[in-house]
């Protein structure tokens, strides 16, 4: 944590819950974009999946991994889609 | 309108709930849970969704189809938690004039929704494995 | 199978009649009887049909689209006699294993359908005047 | 009639059964093909319907316009289709 930092909460679906083994954290990360919370948060939990066909939304509204993300945003990770 | 619902689908109140007097073509989707994926032989299937997101993201799709297929009233529902083979996921109907809008917009619907709704399925095998569906290495997850 | 009934046809019987376990797509197109044609406003439509010829006609369309679009189960019922706005003229269901096939075959099915088996209908408009359906002349005779 | 006649059974359907005023009549008529049997009974009934989007059958089993109508055969006039 620097004074850069940004308080994050993370929301895990499906097998990324799986991976992490919590559904949601808060976290203080140094982070810019969409993407690089999905870095850190792989990082920390040892995922080895890539982005590829990963969505992120951030405060229930689809974004890309490009987005920025502000201090106090939540950011829902998705693995690939399968409904129907 | 699109719904998620943990409970059945009760695919004739929604077929009335459509019913329009201008409306001479009526097409309908359904995803069943189907004993086979890839090879593999499936038991049951779990559905996961989050809500809020396939709410807005289902009506973008809901009105992009009426913009292309101008149709007179639509519907789509998707069903989350253990179901078995069989058992209904998914149900989308479209009524419209004419039966070509009404195909058509069906079928955007349904492959739209399963490309970019946030819903997943995790595949429940005879063997006592599982797997989520449309990962590269959901395989691999699954026999872990 | 496809059938030909004069009382309403029943679609959640249907529906069920084509369950099968390796199935995980289902299409139904529904015809309906709307209140208006061709700029005119229908108060009711009447169908006749030979029924011999429907049915052989008819399984060879199932067949061509099975061979087309292999699919696991299909079902068509027609409807003849008077019906009211809203009524259910003709019920076509294909369950495949996937949801290209229902759809393709499904849209085949009532395509080959509309063209080919000997079904007639009469339109019968809010004026009090009546005429058949896609004869060149048919406005002519019913406005006599 | 002549020694040549064949008797035909006629079903009219639809558009064609209110024109003949009948659903049926057994004729003996000089004819060919199911395109006879057509103009013969348009003339009859005076008829103006073109047979160009019109079907026919010969004892229930569809057939086309230049098919072969023989002594005893049932010859199904369809006017054009509307189903669904």
């Amino acid at each position: 944590m620097t004074g850069s930092g940004k308080t994050i909460t993370v929301r895990y679906f499906a097998m990324f819950r799986e991976h992490a083994g919590r559904a949601e954290e808060t976290l203080v990360l140094d982070v810019k974009t969409a993407q690089d919370v999905f870095e850190q948060t792989r990082l920390r939990h040892g995922s080895m999946e890539p982005n590829g066909h990963c969505k992120v939304a951030i405060n229930d509204e689809m974004a890309d991994w490009s987005s920025p993300v502000n201090d106090g945003d939540t950011v829902l990770l998705f693995p690939p889609v399968a409904g129907g | 309108m699109i719904e998620v619902t943990e409970t059945a689908i009760e695919t004739d109140r929604l077929r009335q709930s459509l019913f329009n007097p201008g409306a001479g073509g009526f097409c309908v989707f359904e995803g069943w849970v189907r004993n086979e994926n890839e090879g593999r032989e499936v038991q049951r299937l779990e559905y996961e969704a989050h809500e809020p997101l396939v709410i807005s993201e289902g009506n973008k799709v809901l009105a992009e189809a009426r913009a292309q297929f101008p149709y007179l009233e639509a519907r789509c529902v998707h069903r989350t938690g253990m179901l078995e083979i069989g058992d209904l996921a998914v149900w989308v109907g479209v009524a419209s004039a004419h039966r070509d809008e009404a195909f058509k917009a069906c079928r955007y619907i349904i492959d739209e929704l399963k490309q970019r709704l946030p819903i997943w399925k995790k595949e429940h095998y005879v063997g006592g494995d599982s797997g989520w569906v449309n990962c590269e290495r959901c395989a691999a997850h699954g026999q872990q």
